[in-house]
Formats: structure tokens, C-alpha cells, sequence
């Protein structure tokens, strides 16, 4: 746990956007029916292992989303949760927005995968509203999958643009959900929520331990094999 | 790869645990999925609880259940039957349990229970014997009950067609409880006339969606009740 | 109102069920939804004015329900609440138990024309139970149609076979619901529930006021013009 | 007989008055009435409540009625637009309220206000700020928050096609809320590409049954948000 300034630090490579995506997408079991949010997340359909059928949800009504169409075949009422047109795999339904979200909160889905604002180290989430006194208030379906989906993974980049921390001991900005996220992908490392901070699951490469903790706001707990760790 | 298929009606429910609660889905005749249950009394499971419209007729299927004393309890908002006294002959003799729930309220404790909505309040019932023990409530000056959502560990219905992810249509007014049920079980087995590759059912007219369903078993000719009474 | 015990008064022709069936019949709109109960009320069926298109909704999932199939085409996945086959008329539409009774709970039903074991005076409806201690009780969907459905008729024999009023100042029997009733249909005459007792719209002929003040256990008021009203 | 059928656009929306309360289907682009939308424009009813998922993109449809300033609240979900600043620029002067609710909790008390159900606890909004004022309870030890249901004078919405009878189809994504805000309206008035007569819809996939519809109006070609946003 570090509370240095992030001006203190130095911008780190780490994963890109589509290897993030990747090692996202490694984590989805062969089966998973999974809503993938807006942004970052959207590049994990991309990236989904051959050998594993998974089922994209997105809850304007629609199960079975698959990649956008060509642009000669757009059906401007066929659009995800972005309003960006894509189109209908085998095995596919449509919905009304109340099935949609029966399938959301009554725990039919196996994982979403969201971008994030701020994640606390007790699994808190905001990602709805920088809580900008000025801003249009505006939330969408984000409350409603972190309340009901089984799992919620968070797809971010470690830090802000400004450099400073996106994973904290508390969040700042407005909840989405409190205790709701199980694990976050940053483009440092991979951590689980744990008992007693985030849990360091792995570190992309070029990365440490060090430059992890000083660019964290919460503890940050090792529980990698040790024959896995380095140190700095 | 999605395939929910499995090979028989006996491998189908061969982990329902004693005092498992089962949705049974059907109205009457239509939609009762009578082969699953026969598969589940040879199976043997027992101290079951029991979540359907109605308690069976004649001597087949849930009434057969029912009869081989494998239910302790029924939740259900027409036990009776013109076809079959199995159900009330043992609830005469204290031998099984009865959760009577008007029957839209039923319907939408389900559907509750399947949508995560942990209650609701409803005017059926207000002022009536089966609002006893219940919260009574006032909105904009009406009187509504609070009702619990239902859900099960399993839920036993049938289908006209499905497709390996588990999708579903049904036939006609054999559709009733059973896309509510699918939502609100923990495991959901389908017995379909017809079972066939993702892409044959037009995405448009899916009733439930494969999310819902985890397994589909194929049964060539459902065994019409009425057909089986008259043998 | 009387208090005379039922073997006091003799049996009285009045209406035959298809009688009070067509009635009954007649009094609904065109265009309206109705649900028909278990009974003689499905007798209404068959008597709609033919200048008048009624859209019949059955429970247990089927709006614009058509009359019994010939035997050879029965579909014994096409029944009525009553559990009997029938048809589907044009504009019909097949649906599951929540949306069938989303229908009758949130008042998009017109009518629902029900029997009865009593009905009391101020509206009130037994129909479910006879409250006989040794009966396995069944409610089926009545409790939800008379709290939903926006108009409730009913149509019962004016007396119980044994002679006894069902048209009582409070149901002893188990209620269906308060209040809920707005018309009765009997054998004898028909009756808006009134401010101050059952209001008598018509006498079935041959049927005079004393004989209907005789058999019901709860007030009558003659609301009737003048000049249509008979005195004994 | 049943004719919903009427002429035409403004006559469908003819009677609609100031300070009705109004739910227009659609997410973004998909399931947009616009041409309902401009015939109320047209017409001039203002005061108005909007319910609806979104706030209109670009200058027209939602956005037109709101930059027209004949909507006074707004019940909404998500109001910003990438393609509008009409009501950012509404909502910030402090010339239009807005109450945000989730969307799935939008969705879900759309459809109570269709069904008779008066308010249900649903998990979502939890120990957020949108919890605010509203109760919360325990069922099972774990907390929900009460939630009423929302109806509405009118709702305006857009349909693939439809028969005399008012059943509809809607055409994939664009089915969205509108199934739910036709049961939950008095009035439920619906813009169709196909209108055909009773017998046209297979029975078994008609989505809104036409009990939920009032008034059907024939538009040949919708007018496509994307195409009139590239005019």
C-alpha cells in the first residue's frame, strides 16, 4: 500500500488493451453466459479461445449477440447496450427489457465483465457518475448486473489518466455496488478481491511487486505461488 | 461447446436429493411433463416438496408421485381433481402438506423468484381467509399483500421443441407455468418432442431462452394424459 | 328482506340457464375482454349478439378462445380453465401464467362473469370454499379475477338446491373477495349491488317482487321506472 | 367488432393532454416511435412526464419533444446522449426534472404497473445514492430496497407489425420496453409497418397481445434515427 502522489511514479507498459481483453477472456469458462460492458470490455468477445462457446448477453434483449455486421448490413434495431449494431448468432432470442433484467438480477448470469471509475479493496465499484456536481446523472444497467450477476470482473486501466490510483481503500466517487467485484484486470496486474486488501494474482511483464503497491491506494497482499514472484 | 442434451429421462433427474422442492410445470393436462416424473419415482427421491398448479389426475404422473408418498408438502392453487383422489385422500389423512396460493399469485411468485424481486404486493387475497399471516399493506389507498418470491431446486417441464442451448417453445396453452418455472429453478430439465441444432428456432419466437435450461432430454410421443387414463 | 326459512316459499320457473346466460350475454360491450368462470357462466358463449365481436380470455394462457373443437381435432394442449378443448379464434394469441394474469391483476380485463355459493350485499363474493372443515380447499384463479378484472357479473341460481338464499346481507361462507361484485344474475331477476342493498334491475317474468324478497336474506330496493314495475 | 385501426398520426394522439404522464418505447435508435413523437409535437400537449429509457438523439423524436420544452420531468435511466444536448442543456439551466432509476428497476416497475403489482423489492441500487428516501428491508438476510410501480396515460410505441386486434410483433432489439409499456398505459398507441387483419400473427408468437394496444397506425417506412441524424 502506497499513498504516494501519482506524480511521484512514472507511467508503466504493461498489458495493452487487447491482451487485458485476453486475459480476460482465459478466464471465461466453456458455457458462460457473460455481459460484457461498454468500452474496454466490449474486446473481450474478440479474444474468446476457439475451443469455448460462450453466450453474449446484452441486456437491451438479446442473447447470443454476435460481432458487428458489415457495414452493407446493419439493422439499425439490431444494436447492443452501446446502441452499436451487431448481430445474431445460432441459438440466439430476443427479449423484453423486464426478461432481460429477470435474467440479470435473478442470478442467471455467470459473469460481467465492467470498466471502472474506482474499485475498493472490499469489492466496492463506482463506475456510474464521477460525481461532478455538473454532470447529467445518468446510470443505465450498471446497478442492476452488479446486483445480480454471479461474478463481476472489472476490465480498467490501473491508474487514471492523471496517474492516480483506481483501486483504493474506500471509494470516492458515487457506488454502483458495494462488496460486488471479485476480480479486476488492469493493465499492471491481475488481483482477486480478498479478506484483507486486493489479492495479486499476477503481474503483466516489466512489472514488480513495488511499482504495484506505489501505484495502489489499498494493501495489496502477494498470494502467488513463490516460485512465481519477484522481487524487486 | 453448449450441448444440454442428455441421453435419457433416467440420467436426467438422477441427482434430485430427498426434500429437493421441484416446480412441476402444467396445467392440468397441457404441459405436465409426465415422463420426467415417472423417471423421478423410479429414480426414488423422497420428502419432496412440490411447487404446480395442480396435484395430478388419475393415477400417472404427479398423481402418481404423489400417491407413491414421495411429497411431504404442495404448494398449489387447485389440488383437487376431477380424475383422481390420490391427493385427497392423504390430505384428509394428515399425510401431506398444503400450501393453498390463488393461482396468478403463484404464477407471479414464481415469475418473482426466477426475476431476483425477493417480494411483492398484490391485491389478490386482501380480506380473505388466505391473507392470514400475511402483511397487509396501503398504496395510494388500497389494500395489498405482501407476497414471497418462490424458487426450487429443480424444475421438470415440457416443450414442443429445443435446440441444444436449451431454448424453448411450447404448444398452445401447454406453455402456462413452465418459461416462469424454467427462470426460477436452480436446475431446469425439459422433456421435448423435438431437439435439434442451435439456428432452428427463430430467435424472434424463443419462449425461454437457453439461460435458463440445463438440461433436454428427447421423448418422441409425449404420453398424453388423456390417452393414458383411458388405457 | 325476509328472514322466512326456505321451506316456506315454493320453486319458481323464471329463467332457464341459457336464459340467464343470454342475458347476461347481452349486457356485454362490443369489443370487450371477458373471462368466462367454470360453469354456467361458459353458457355466455354461445349467446353473444352476432353484431358483437367479444374476446375471450381463459387463464390459464389463451386470449380470443373459440368454441369446442369437433372430438377428432381436440388438442389436449389447447384447454380452457375448466380444462376442456377448445379453439382459437382470429387475433388470438397463446401466452404464459404471469402475463395471463399481469392481465386480470392489473385491470385489462373488462369483465369476468363468475357463480357463486353467496353473494352479500355490499358486493361481497364466496365462491372457493365452502368452508365444510373436512373439503380440500382449491382456489384456483377467482380470488385473482375479482380483485382484478374491472367489472364482475355473476350468475348463480337465485337459491341453493336446498331452497336457502345465496344472495345474503354478509357471506358466511369463506370470501372470494370484498366488495368486488357489481351485477348478479339469477334465475329470478337481476340485481346491481346498490348503496343500501341489492338494487333490482328486472324481474324474470312470471316473477313477481314479494317472490325475490322472500328468497333473499338481505335488502332489495326497486329501482326499476315505475311503469315497469309489477306488485303482487 | 375490434378495429383499432385509426387514419392516421394525429389523429392517434389527438386527445392526449397537457400534463399527461407519457412512456415512449425504444432504447437509442432501436424500437424510437418518431413519428408518434412528432405527431405530439404537432399536436402541442406540453407539461408533460416522459418515462423512457433514453432522452432522444440528435434534434428530433424524444429530443425534438423535449427541445420543443413540452416535457416538465423526465423518469429515465440513461438521458445522456452521445448525439444530443438537449437535455444535458435542460437538465443543468434547472428547466427539467429528471428522476434516475436503474434500468432494470425501470423496466421491472414498468412491467408492476401493467401487472397490478403495487411495489416489489428488488437488490438493486443497494448502499447507493440512488437508495436515498427509499426503504429498505431484509428477506433472507439480504437488504433490497422497495420500489413502486410506474403506469402512465399513454405510451407510444413502435411495432413490426400488427393486426386489427392490436397484437403485435416487434422486430428484434427494438422490442425493448415496449412490450411492458403497453400493459402499463390506459392508452396504449402503437406505429406499425404491417398492419393486417385478425389471423395474419401465429397465435403462439404475438408478443404484446392486443388486450394491452388502443390504437394502431400504419407508417410505411419508419423514419430511422440514424437517417434522419445524417440529414
Amino acid at each position: 500500500m502506497s499513498d504516494l502522489s501519482a506524480s511521484k511514479v512514472g507511467k508503466l507498459k504493461g498489458w495493452t488493451r487487447n491482451q487485458m481483453a485476453a486475459l480476460a477472456a482465459a478466464d471465461i469458462a466453456d458455457g458462460s453466459y457473460v455481459n460484457l460492458g461498454i468500452g474496454i470490455p466490449e474486446l473481450i468477445a474478440h479474444h474468446i479461445p476457439p475451443d469455448r462457446e460462450i453466450v453474449l448477453h446484452t441486456e437491451n434483449g438479446l442473447l447470443g449477440m454476435g460481432p458487428a455486421p458489415d457495414p452493407q448490413a446493419v439493422d439499425p434495431d439490431l444494436i447492443n447496450a452501446g446502441k452499436k449494431p451487431v448481430t445474431t448468432l445460432p441459438g440466439a432470442s430476443f427479449f423484453h427489457h423486464a426478461d432481460s433484467f429477470a435474467m440479470i438480477r435473478g442470478g442467471h448470469l455467470d459473469l460481467c465483465v465492467l470498466g471502472a471509475l474506482e474499485v475498493a479493496a472490499n469489492g466496492g465499484l463506482a463506475n456510474w457518475s464521477t460525481g461532478a456536481t455538473d454532470a447529467v446523472p445518468a446510470v443505465g444497467g450498471a446497478m442492476d448486473l452488479v446486483s445480480g450477476v454471479k461474478a463481476v470482473h472489472i476490465l480498467t486501466s490501473h491508474c487514471t489518466k492523471e496517474g492516480s490510483p483506481k483501486l483504493v481503500e474506500r471509494c470516492t466517487r458515487p457506488l454502483t455496488g458495494k462488496g460486488v467485484v471479485n476480480r479486476v484486470y488492469t493493465d499492471l496486474a491481475i488481483f482477486d478481491i480478498g479478506a484483507a486488501g486486493f489479492d495479486l494474482v499476477c503481474l503483466a511483464p516489466g512489472v514488480d511487486f513495488s511499482d504495484v503497491i506505489e501505484r495502489t491506494a489499498a494493501p495489496v497482499n502477494d498470494i502467488r505461488p513463490k516460485d512465481e514472484r519477484t522481487w524487486t | 461447446m453448449i450441448d444440454k442434451r442428455v441421453a435419457d429421462l433416467a440420467y436426467a433427474v438422477a441427482d434430485i436429493a430427498d426434500r429437493s422442492t421441484i416446480m412441476v410445470g402444467g396445467f392440468g393436462e397441457a404441459g405436465s411433463p409426465v415422463e420426467l416424473i415417472h423417471a423421478l419415482i423410479d429414480q426414488g427421491a423422497a420428502e419432496l416438496t412440490v411447487i404446480s398448479n395442480n396435484t395430478g389426475s388419475g393415477d400417472f404422473g404427479l398423481a402418481a408421485l404423489i400417491g407413491a408418498r414421495r411429497v411431504a408438502k404442495v404448494v398449489c392453487s387447485y389440488p383437487r381433481s376431477a380424475g383422481s383422489t390420490v391427493f385427497s385422500d392423504l390430505y384428509r389423512a394428515g399425510l401431506i402438506e398444503l400450501e393453498l396460493v390463488p393461482q396468478g399469485t403463484l404464477a407471479e411468485r414464481i415469475r418473482a423468484g426466477g426475476a431476483g424481486i425477493a417480494a411483492f404486493y398484490t391485491p389478490t387475497g386482501v380480506a380473505t381467509a388466505l391473507a392470514e399471516g400475511k402483511e397487509q399493506r396501503v398504496f395510494d389507498g388500497q389494500p395489498y399483500l405482501l407476497e414471497r418470491a418462490l424458487t426450487a431446486d429443480v424444475a421438470l417441464i415440457k416443450a414442443r421443441a429445443a435446440d441444444w442451448h436449451g431454448n424453448l417453445v411450447y404448444n398452445k396453452t401447454a406453455r402456462n407455468f413452465s418459461p416462469l418455472m424454467a427462470a426460477a429453478a436452480s436446475t431446469t430439465i425439459v422433456e421435448a418432442t423435438a431437439v435439434d441444432a442451435p439456428g432452428t428456432l427463430d430467435p424472434e419466437t424463443v419462449v425461454t431462452p437457453g439461460i435458463f435450461v440445463d438440461r433436454v432430454v428427447q421423448v418422441a410421443d409425449f404420453a398424453y394424459e388423456p390417452v393414458l387414463a383411458a388405457q
